[in-house]
C-alpha cells in the first residue's frame, strides 16, 4: 500500500530546490524594503484616530478586528479539540521527573508565578502603547500559570473549570464589545469608548479592554492546552 | 433590521460557542454526555443566523450589500460582501447545519460544530484576503477536532495527515498572499480587483496558484486531497455530508472568488482546468475500484469537484452558471447518498438512491442533467484542445459513474453478500424506520424532484446568481458606495 | 390548449403507466392494460392510416432552459410506435392471465413488469415523437434507463447482464451526447431545421467525427459491431413477455435514431464522405454485414433458446442497416420493411420460448424435445416463426430480404451480398437447431404430463403467426407504411402494389410466390394421402443419426452437441475476439484505477503536493510572464 | 540588494526546508516539526513584505507617527498567523498523542499500513479472495487486487 521507493528518495529534494528558485524569483522580482503601504499609508494618514499609539494594535484590535476574533476562536478551537481529543485517554499526572528538580526549582517557580503574571498583564495593559499586547501577555500568563505544574506540583492552580468560564467569559467580553458598538447604531467591533489623549494609559477607546479580553482568554486557553498536553500522556499500548 | 447586524451571523455562533462550555458547567452537563438543552441552544443559534440571512438577503440579487467592519472603510479595514452567491451559500450552510447537526453529541462537539458554522458563514462573507486566510483556518481547525474524535482508531492519524497537508497548503496561500501584499499593499478583493483591472498592481498569476494549492485542500483539488478518502471513511455519515456538501464547495466559491475578482487574464483560469481534468479522472476512476461504497462516495466526490473546477475555467458567462449548478447539484446529492448508506438499505432506501444516482450521473430531466448539459455546451463553444480532452475526460468520466453508482443497487440485489461501507448484511425484510437520516434523504430527494419540476425558474435565479457573482464592476462599486455612507 | 391526436396518446401512454401501478398486482389488472394498450392502437393506427397529414404535432411545447421542446410524429415515428404499440398489446395480452399467475407465484412484481413495460412504451413514443434534438436526447436516455428497467427486474444475472448494458448504453448516450453539443453549437440551436441549415458550413473533420458519434452512440442500442456484446445475456434475462418485447423494438431504436439524425437531421450528406480512401457508406455497410454475420454465427452456438434468439435479433438488425445503407429505393425499403418483419417474428418466437418455458421449467436446448405433440400451437408459432427469421416464403422475412439482396446485387456489391447471404445460411442452420432440439424428436419423459399453455397465451402467438403469414403474402399493407416512413426522411420510394414490389429488373409478387408455394404443398399432400399415407411407427433407437450410434444414455433423439462437425469446422473463427477486446479495455482501465488510487493511497501524501505545487509555479512563470510575474 | 538576498534566503530557505521535512520525514512528530518551520519561514515571508528601509516601528513617538515607518499591516498579519500556527501546532500534537496510544507507534509507514487495514476493517472489506471464487463480470466488478 505504501508505495515507497528507495531510489526515489530524491525526488522531494529536486522539487524542494525548484520550490526554492520559483519562490526566490517571485520575491525578488518585488522591489525590496520599498513597500507600497497602500493600506499602510492609509492608516498612517489617519494619524493615530483610535488613539493608539502602537499602530499595530490599531490595526489588531480596530481596522482588522475580525482577525483577531478569528484568530480567538482558532485557539478556542485548538484546545477544544485537544480537549476533546484526549477525553478518555488514561489520566495519569506526569510531573515531569520532579524528584530530580529540586527544591530551588520549587521554591523559585512559586516566587516567579506573581512576577510573571503581574508582567503579564503588564503586556496586556500597555499592548495599546507599546509593543506587546494581549497575545504576548497572554502567553506570559500561561507560562505563569504552568510553571507549578512544570515543577511537580500539580495542577492545583489549573482547574479545568475555571479555565473554561475564563476562557469563555474573555471571548464572550471581546464579541459583547463588538455587539455593544452594534447596539449604539454603530458597526461591529467598532471602538466606541473615548479615545482619549494618545500615548496615555487610559485611551484608545476599548482598545485596551479588548486586548485585556484577548489576554486573559490567550493565557487561559494557552494553560489549559499546556495541562492538557501534559497530564494526559497517555502509556502506549502495545501495538497488535 | 439594519444591514449592519450582518456581522453577527459569523459573531452569534462564535459567542454561543464560547459560552456553551461555562454554561454546561452552570447546568451541570457532564463534558461527554449529550445534553438537549445544548443540543437546542446550538440548533437555535443556527437558526437565529438564518432569521438574519433571511431579514437581510431578500433582495440581494438585484443589489449586493457590503458592510463594514468596525466602521472602517475599505481598503483599510474589512468588510463582509452578501451577494446572491454568499446569500445562496449562507442559507444552504445554515440549512445543512440544521439538518445534519448531531443531536446526541458531547459539550465539547456542540462547540467546534458552532465554529464551523461561524467559520463556515465567515467564509462566504468575507471580502478580504487574509480574513479568508483566518475563516479557513478556523474552518480547518474545527474539522481536525471533529473528526479526531470520530470513533475508530484510525481517525487520530487521518486527522492529522488531513492537518499536514491542510498545513502545508496555508504555508504556501500565506506565500501567495505576502506576494499579492507584496505586489500590491492592499488585502481587500474589491481594492484587489480595482488595482488589477487599472493594471496598476498587476498580480503574479503565481500568487493565484499558491492560494489554489493551499485552498484547494479543502476543495479536494487533485493532488492535494489525498485526505478525501481517509477521512469520509472515518467519520459520521453526517459529517460527512457536511464536509462533501458544503464546506468544499465553501471553499471553491472561494477560490472562484479570487480567480474572478483578481485574476481576470486567461492564463490563470488552465491550471483549474488540467487539476480539474485530473481530479474528475483519478477519482472516477478511484471510486470505480474502491470496494466500500463510503470510499467509492468519497472518491466520487473528488471527481464531482473536479467536473466542478472545470467548468469554472470556462469563459465567465458560461462557466459560472454551469460551475454553480453542478455544485450545488452536487450540495443536495452527496449528502443525500452518504446518508441513506448510513442506514440498511431497504427497497424505499434504494429507489431513493436510484433517484440520486440517476441525477448524479445526469440523466435528463433531472437537474444533474441540465448541470452536465450547461458544462458540455460550455466546453464545446469555448473550444480549444484542453477543453476538448476535457469534455472527452467528462463523458468518459459519466459512463464510469453510471456503472459504479449501479454497482451499489447491485449488491443490494445480492444478498448474500454484505454491502460493505454500509450497515446493513442482509437486505432488511421489514422496512426498518426511516430515522433523522433517512428523513433528510428523503427531504433531499424531495428537492432534487422539486427542482425538476420548476427547472425553468431555479435556472434563471442561478444565471443571475452567476452574472451578479461574475460583475466585477458591481463589487467595486458597491463597496465604493458604501464608503461614501 | 386544443388537445391534439398526438398528445391523447401521450395521455393513455402516461395512463398506462399510472394504471400499471394501481391495477398491476392483480392477474386480472393486466387486461385494462391491455385495453389502454389497444386504445393506444387504435390512435396510432388512426394516424398511420389518415391520408391528410403526413405529420401530427403535439399542442404541447416546453420552454426548458430557453430551448423549445416539442414532440410530432411523422412517417418515420409513426411507423416505428406502430410496431411499439402493436408489440405491446400482444406481450400485455399474453401476460394477462396464467402467465402473469406464474409469475408472481416465482417470486416476480408483476407491477413492476406492467410498470416498465408501460414506461418503457411511454418513453419510446417520447423518443419517437422527438421534434428537436433536446427531446430528442431526453428521449433516449429514458429509454434507454426504462429498458434498464425491464432488464433488471428479474435480479440477479438479469441485474449483472442489466448493468453491463447500461455501462454500454451509457457509453453510446455520451458519445450522443458529445455529438449533440457540437451540433448545438455549431447551429446555435436544437431545432432541427436550425441544426440542418447550419450543416453546410460545417468542416469535414467535424462531421466525420459528428458521423462516427452518432453512429456508434446510436448504434450501441441496435447492438451494431462492436458494441454488441451486452445485448444477448440482457435480453435473454429479462421475463419471457418482456424479452419479447425488448428484442422485438426495443433495439430497433437505434436505427430509427440513427435514420433521424442522419437522414432527417443532416440530410444524408455525411455519408458521402470518405474515410481513409473509403466511403463512409461502404464502410457502414460492411459494419452492417460484420452485424449479420458474427451475432448469426454466435447464435447458433447457443444452447439455451432465449440466448439464441437474441443473438439473432442483433444479425438482424444488420439487415436493416444493410439495407438503408445502401440508400437506393429498394435497399432502403427493405431495411425499414424488415423492422416490422422483425418485430413479428421475434416477438412470436420469443412468446414461444417463453411457453416453452412456462411449462417446462427451462429454454435449455440440450434438455428439451418432442414438445411438438404436447404443445402443438406453440410449435406452429414458434415453425412460422423460424420460418420468417429464415427469411423463406411465403412468411414476411423473405420479401425484406429479398428486397435487400436485390438491391445490393443492383448496386453491384457482390461481397456484400456473399456476406449477407452467409448471414442467413447461419440463421437457417441456428433455427433449425431451436425448433429441432425443442420441439422435434421424443419427448422427454419428465415433460410428458404437459398441457399446450392456456389461451391468454396461445392467442397473442397464432395472431402474430397470421400476421407474419398475412403480411408475408400481402407486403403492400407495410410497404405502405414504409413509404410514409422513407418519404419522411427524404429518402427515394420503391413502387409497390399489394403483392409487392414493381422493379425494372424483376417485380416481386407474393400473391403469385405463395400461390406456388401453396400448390406445391396441396399437390404434395394430394400424393402423400392419395398414395394411402401410410406411415410405420419404429423404435426409437431404430435410426442411425449423422454417423453416430445412439446410446440410451443419450436422449433418444440427437439434441446434445448438435452441429458437431460444423462447429468443428469454424471453431479456430470463433476467439471471442470481442469478448477479449471488452476485457482488454476493461483491464487497461482497472490498471489505470489502480494507478490513479495509488495516489490517493501514498505514505507521503505531500509529495503530491509539493511536486504539483511546483510544476505549478514552473508553468505560472512560464504563461505569466504578461501577468505581471516573473 | 545583499539584505534583501540574505533576508529572502533565509525566510525562503526555511520554508522549503520545513516542507522538505514534512515531505521526507519518516516519523509524524519530524513532519509536525517541518510544519512549524515552514510556518516560521511563511511569516518571514509576510513581514518582509512590509519592511522599509530605515523605517521605525510605527509607534507613536514625540507628539507624532514617524514619518518613514515600516508597514504595520504585515504586522498585524502575522501576529495572526503566528496565533494561528500554535492553535494548529498544539492540536497535531494532541493528535500525535492520540494516535500513539492506539498504535504504539509514531513511525510513518506502520501508522499507514494500520491505519488502511483499520479503514478497511470499519467498511467490511475482505481483501482475501478464494482462488475459486466465481470469475467476475469485468464490467461490472473488478477484482480486488492488493
Amino acid at each position: 500500500m505504501s508505495r515507497e521507493h528507495r531510489s526515489m528518495a530524491w525526488t522531494p529534494l529536486l522539487f524542494s530546490g525548484g520550490l526554492a528558485f520559483m519562490l526566490f524569483s517571485l520575491f525578488m522580482a518585488v522591489p525590496f524594503g520599498e513597500p507600497l503601504m497602500r493600506v499602510g499609508g492609509m492608516i498612517q494618514q489617519t494619524d493615530g484616530e483610535l488613539g493608539a499609539a502602537n499602530l499595530v494594535t490599531a490595526v489588531v484590535l480596530g481596522y482588522r478586528a475580525l482577525d483577531t476574533l478569528g484568530e480567538l476562536a482558532i485557539l478556542f478551537a485548538a484546545s477544544t479539540s485537544v480537549g476533546l481529543i484526549l477525553t478518555g485517554v488514561k489520566q495519569r499526572t506526569v510531573s515531569v521527573e520532579c524528584e530530580e528538580l529540586g527544591e530551588l526549582f520549587e521554591q523559585a517557580s512559586t516566587l516567579l508565578l506573581p512576577l510573571l503574571i503581574m508582567v503579564g498583564f503588564y503586556i496586556i495593559t500597555h499592548g495599546h502603547l507599546t509593543p506587546g499586547g494581549g497575545f504576548q501577555g497572554g502567553v506570559i500568563i500561561a507560562v505563569a500559570l504552568f510553571l507549578p505544574t512544570l515543577a511537580g506540583r500539580g495542577a492545583a492552580l489549573l482547574n479545568h473549570r475555571l479555565i473554561q468560564q475564563v476562557e469563555g467569559g474573555a471571548g464572550a467580553l471581546f464579541i459583547l464589545l463588538g455587539v455593544a458598538a452594534l447596539l449604539q447604531g454603530e458597526s461591529f467591533l467598532q471602538p466606541w469608548l473615548p479615545v482619549g489623549e494618545i500615548g496615555a494609559l487610559f485611551s484608545a477607546g476599548t482598545l485596551p479592554l479588548l486586548y485585556l479580553a484577548v489576554g486573559i482568554k490567550v493565557g487561559a486557553e494557552l494553560a489549559a492546552l499546556l495541562t492538557h498536553l501534559s497530564t494526559n500522556v497517555p502509556s502506549p499500548e502495545v501495538p497488535r | 433590521m439594519s444591514t449592519e447586524w450582518l456581522p453577527l451571523v459569523v459573531a452569534l455562533p462564535l459567542l454561543v460557542a464560547f459560552l456553551l462550555q461555562p454554561l454546561a458547567h452552570w447546568l451541570g452537563v457532564r463534558a461527554e454526555r449529550p445534553s438537549p438543552v445544548l443540543y437546542g441552544l446550538s440548533l437555535m443559534t443556527i437558526a437565529a443566523t438564518l432569521w438574519i440571512t433571511l431579514q437581510l438577503g431578500s433582495d440581494v440579487i438585484a443589489q449586493p450589500l457590503s458592510v463594514t467592519m468596525g466602521g472602517f472603510n475599505t481598503p483599510v479595514g474589512i468588510n463582509l460582501y452578501l451577494d446572491g452567491l454568499a446569500y445562496l451559500l449562507l442559507l444552504a450552510t445554515q440549512l445543512a447545519l440544521l439538518l445534519l447537526w448531531p443531536a446526541g453529541a458531547a459539550v465539547r462537539t456542540h462547540v467546534l460544530l458552532l465554529v464551523l458554522a461561524a467559520s463556515s458563514m465567515g467564509l462566504a462573507l468575507s471580502g478580504d484576503l487574509f480574513n479568508l486566510y483566518v475563516f479557513y483556518e478556523l474552518l480547518a481547525v474545527a474539522t481536525f477536532g471533529l473528526i479526531a474524535a470520530s470513533p475508530g482508531r484510525a481517525a487520530p492519524l487521518v486527522s492529522f495527515r488531513y492537518l499536514l497537508l491542510s498545513g502545508m497548503g496555508s504555508v504556501l496561500a500565506l506565500s501567495g498572499i505576502a506576494l499579492i501584499y507584496s505586489h500590491s499593499g492592499s488585502l481587500n478583493l474589491a481594492d484587489l480587483s480595482m488595482l488589477a483591472a487599472s493594471g496598476e498592481g498587476s498580480l503574479p498569476i503565481a500568487a493565484f496558484l499558491l492560494i489554489l494549492v493551499g485552498f484547494g485542500v479543502k476543495a479536494e483539488l487533485f493532488a492535494v486531497n489525498s485526505w478525501v478518502p481517509e477521512v469520509y471513511s472515518v467519520t459520521s455519515s453526517r459529517f460527512a455530508a457536511l464536509l462533501a456538501g458544503v464546506v468544499s464547495k465553501l471553499a471553491v466559491v472561494m477560490i472562484v472568488r479570487i480567480l474572478l475578482l483578481l485574476f481576470p487574464q486567461p492564463e490563470a483560469t488552465d491550471p483549474l482546468l488540467l487539476l480539474g481534468i485530473l481530479g474528475l479522472v483519478s477519482g472516477e476512476l478511484a471510486a470505480w475500484r474502491s470496494n466500500d461504497f463510503r470510499r467509492m462516495l468519497a472518491y466520487s466526490s473528488i471527481g464531482q469537484l473536479g467536473m466542478i473546477f472545470i467548468a469554472f475555467s470556462l469563459s465567465l458567462e458560461l462557466g459560472l452558471f454551469a460551475g454553480l449548478a453542478l455544485s450545488f447539484h452536487h450540495m443536495v446529492v452527496k449528502p443525500g447518498l452518504f446518508l441513506l448508506l448510513q442506514q440498511p438499505l431497504s427497497r424505499w432506501r434504494v429507489v431513493l438512491l436510484i433517484l440520486f444516482a440517476l441525477s448524479l450521473v445526469g440523466v435528463p430531466p433531472l437537474p444533474g442533467f441540465w448541470a452536465k448539459l450547461a458544462l458540455l455546451t460550455g466546453l464545446v463553444e469555448v473550444g480549444g484542445w484542453l477543453n476538448g480532452v476535457a469534455a472527452v475526460t467528462f463523458l468518459v468520466a459519466t459512463v464510469v459513474e453510471a456503472g459504479y453508482l449501479f454497482r451499489i443497487v447491485q449488491r443490494y440485489y445480492q444478498e448474500e453478500r454484505p454491502i460493505a461501507g454500509s450497515t446493513s448484511s442482509t437486505v432488511a425484510a421489514v422496512e426498518s424506520p426511516w430515522g433523522w437520516e433517512g428523513g433528510v434523504a428523503l427531504m433531499l430527494g424531495g428537492v432534487l424532484l422539486a427542482v425538476t419540476l420548476t427547472i425553468n425558474p431555479v435556472t434563471e435565479q442561478l444565471q443571475q446568481i452567476a452574472l451578479q457573482s461574475g460583475d466585477r464592476e458591481r463589487l467595486i462599486s458597491t463597496i465604493t458606495v458604501s464608503e461614501v455612507e | 390548449m386544443e388537445l391534439a391526436l398526438l398528445d391523447m396518446l401521450g395521455i393513455f401512454a402516461v395512463g398506462t403507466v399510472i394504471l400499471s401501478l394501481l391495477v398491476g398486482e392483480h392477474v386480472r389488472g393486466g387486461q385494462q392494460l391491455s385495453l389502454l394498450y389497444l386504445l393506444q392502437l387504435v390512435i396510432v393506427s388512426f394516424m398511420v392510416s389518415s391520408s391528410e397529414s403526413t405529420q401530427f404535432s403535439s399542442a404541447l411545447t416546453l420552454e426548458l432552459q430557453g430551448v423549445t421542446m416539442s414532440w410530432r410524429l411523422d412517417g418515420l415515428g409513426l411507423y416505428f410506435a406502430l410496431i411499439t404499440v402493436a408489440t405491446a398489446l400482444f406481450v400485455s395480452v399474453y401476460m394477462v392471465g396464467a402467465w402473469g399467475a406464474h409469475y408472481r407465484k416465482q417470486g416476480g412484481s408483476l407491477p413492476l413488469l406492467h410498470f416498465a413495460l408501460s414506461l418503457n412504451v411511454l418513453t419510446m413514443l417520447l423518443l419517437l415523437a422527438s421534434g428537436d434534438l433536446l427531446s430528442l436526447f431526453i428521449g433516449w436516455e429514458l429509454a434507454s434507463w426504462s429498458a434498464f428497467l425491464l432488464m433488471a427486474l428479474a435480479g440477479g444475472t438479469a441485474l449483472k447482464s442489466a448493468l453491463r448494458y447500461l455501462v454500454y448504453a451509457m457509453a453510446g448516450a455520451m458519445m450522443v451526447f458529445g455529438a449533440i453539443a457540437i451540433l448545438v453549437v455549431e447551429a446555435g440551436s436544437f431545432q432541427f431545421a436550425a441544426v440542418n441549415s447550419a450543416l453546410v458550413q460545417l468542416e469535414a473533420e467535424t462531421s466525420l467525427l459528428l458521423l462516427l458519434l452518432v453512429v456508434a452512440g446510436f448504434g450501441v442500442k441496435m447492438g451494431l459491431l462492436p458494441f454488441h456484446l451486452w445485448q444477448a445475456s440482457a435480453y435473454a434475462e429479462t421475463p419471457g413477455p418482456g424479452a419479447a418485447f425488448l428484442g422485438a423494438i426495443s433495439s430497433r431504436l437505434g436505427l430509427f435514431a440513427i435514420l433521424l439524425v442522419l437522414f432527417k437531421v443532416a440530410g444524408g450528406g455525411w455519408l458521402n464522405q470518405s474515410l481513409a480512401g473509403v466511403s463512409s457508406q461502404t464502410l457502414l455497410a460492411w459494419v452492417a454485414v460484420a452485424t449479420i454475420i458474427f451475432p448469426t454465427f454466435t447464435a447458433m452456438r447457443q444452447n439455451d433458446a432465449r440466448e439464441l434468439l437474441a443473438w439473432h435479433g442483433i444479425g438482424q438488425g444488420g439487415y436493416m442497416l444493410l439495407g438503408i445503407a445502401m440508400m437506393d429505393p429498394l435497399g432502403a425499403a427493405g431495411g425499414l420493411l424488415h423492422v416490422f418483419n422483425h418485430a413479428t417474428y421475434q416477438a412470436a418466437l420469443f412468446l414461444a420460448v417463453s411457453a416453452v418455458i412456462y411449462r417446462t421449467g427451462s429454454s435449455d436446448l440440450n434438455h428439451l424435445g418432442g414438445l411438438v405433440v404436447r404443445m402443438p400451437l406453440t410449435f406452429v408459432t414458434m415453425l412460422v416463426g423460424i420460418i420468417g427469421l429464415a427469411g423463406l416464403p411465403p412468411t414476411n422475412g423473405f420479401v425484406s430480404k429479398w428486397l435487400v439482396y436485390r438491391s445490393l446485387l443492383e448496386q453491384g456489391e457482390v461481397l456484400l451480398f456473399v456476406g449477407a447471404v452467409v448471414g442467413t445460411l447461419g440463421t437457417i442452420l441456428s433455427v433449425y437447431k431451436l425448433i429441432h432440439n425443442s420441439f422435434l424428436g421424443s419427448l422427454r419423459l419428465e415433460h410428458q404430463p404437459i398441457r399446450e399453455v392456456p389461451w391468454t397465451m396461445w392467442l397473442p402467438m397464432l395472431l402474430l403467426s397470421l400476421i407474419i403469414l398475412l403480411s408475408g403474402i400481402f407486403p403492400g399493407v407495410p410497404l405502405q407504411w414504409v413509404s410514409a416512413a422513407l418519404l419522411s426522411i427524404g429518402l427515394p420510394v420503391p413502387e409497390f402494389n399489394l403483392g409487392g414490389v414493381v422493379a425494372e429488373g424483376g417485380s416481386l409478387d407474393m400473391r403469385i410466390i405463395s400461390g406456388v408455394l401453396f400448390a406445391g404443398f396441396a399437390m404434395a399432400a394430394l400424393i402423400f394421402y392419395g398414395m394411402g399415407g401410410r406411415s410405420r411407427r419404429v423404435n426409437p433407437l431404430d435410426n442411425y443419426a449423422g454417423g453416430h450410434f445412439l446410446y440410451a444414455a443419450n436422449r433418444y433423439h440427437y439434441s446434445n452437441n448438435f452441429y458437431a462437425g460444423l462447429m468443428h469446422l469454424i471453431k479456430p473463427w470463433y476467439r471471442g475476439l470481442f469478448q477479449r477486446i471488452e476485457q482488454a479495455v476493461v483491464r487497461l482501465l482497472a490498471v489505470a484505477a489502480g494507478l490513479v488510487q495509488g495516489i490517493y493511497l501514498q505514505a507521503q501524501a505531500g509529495r503530491m503536493a509539493l511536486v504539483v505545487t511546483v510544476l505549478l509555479l514552473w508553468w505560472g512563470s512560464y504563461v505569466g510572464q504578461g501577468g505581471g510575474g516573473l | 540588494m545583499t539584505l534583501a538576498i540574505i533576508l529572502y534566503t533565509g525566510a525562503i530557505g526555511l520554508l522549503v526546508i520545513g516542507l522538505a521535512g514534512v515531505v521526507m520525514s519518516s516519523h509524524l512528530f519530524r513532519m509536525l516539526l517541518g510544519l512549524v518551520i515552514a510556518e516560521a519561514g511563511a511569516n518571514l515571508l509576510l513581514i518582509l513584505a512590509g519592511y522599509r528601509w530605515g523605517g521605525a516601528a510605527p509607534i507613536w513617538q514625540a507628539g507624532q507617527f514617524p514619518t518613514t515607518m515600516v508597514d504595520p499591516v504585515p504586522q498585524a498579519m502575522v501576529l495572526t498567523a503566528i496565533v494561528i500556527g500554535v492553535g494548529v501546532q498544539a492540536l497535531a500534537i494532541a493528535l500525535l498523542i492520540r494516535h500513539r496510544h492506539y498504535s504504539g507507534t509514531l513511525q510513518r509507514t506502520g501508522g499507514l499500513n494500520q491505519l488502511q487495514a483499520d479503514l478497511d476493517r470499519e467498511a467490511g472489506v475482505r481483501h482475501t479472495r478464494s482462488s475459486d471464487a466465481p470469475t467476475l463480470n469485468p464490467l461490472t466488478e473488478v477484482e480486488h487486487v492488493h
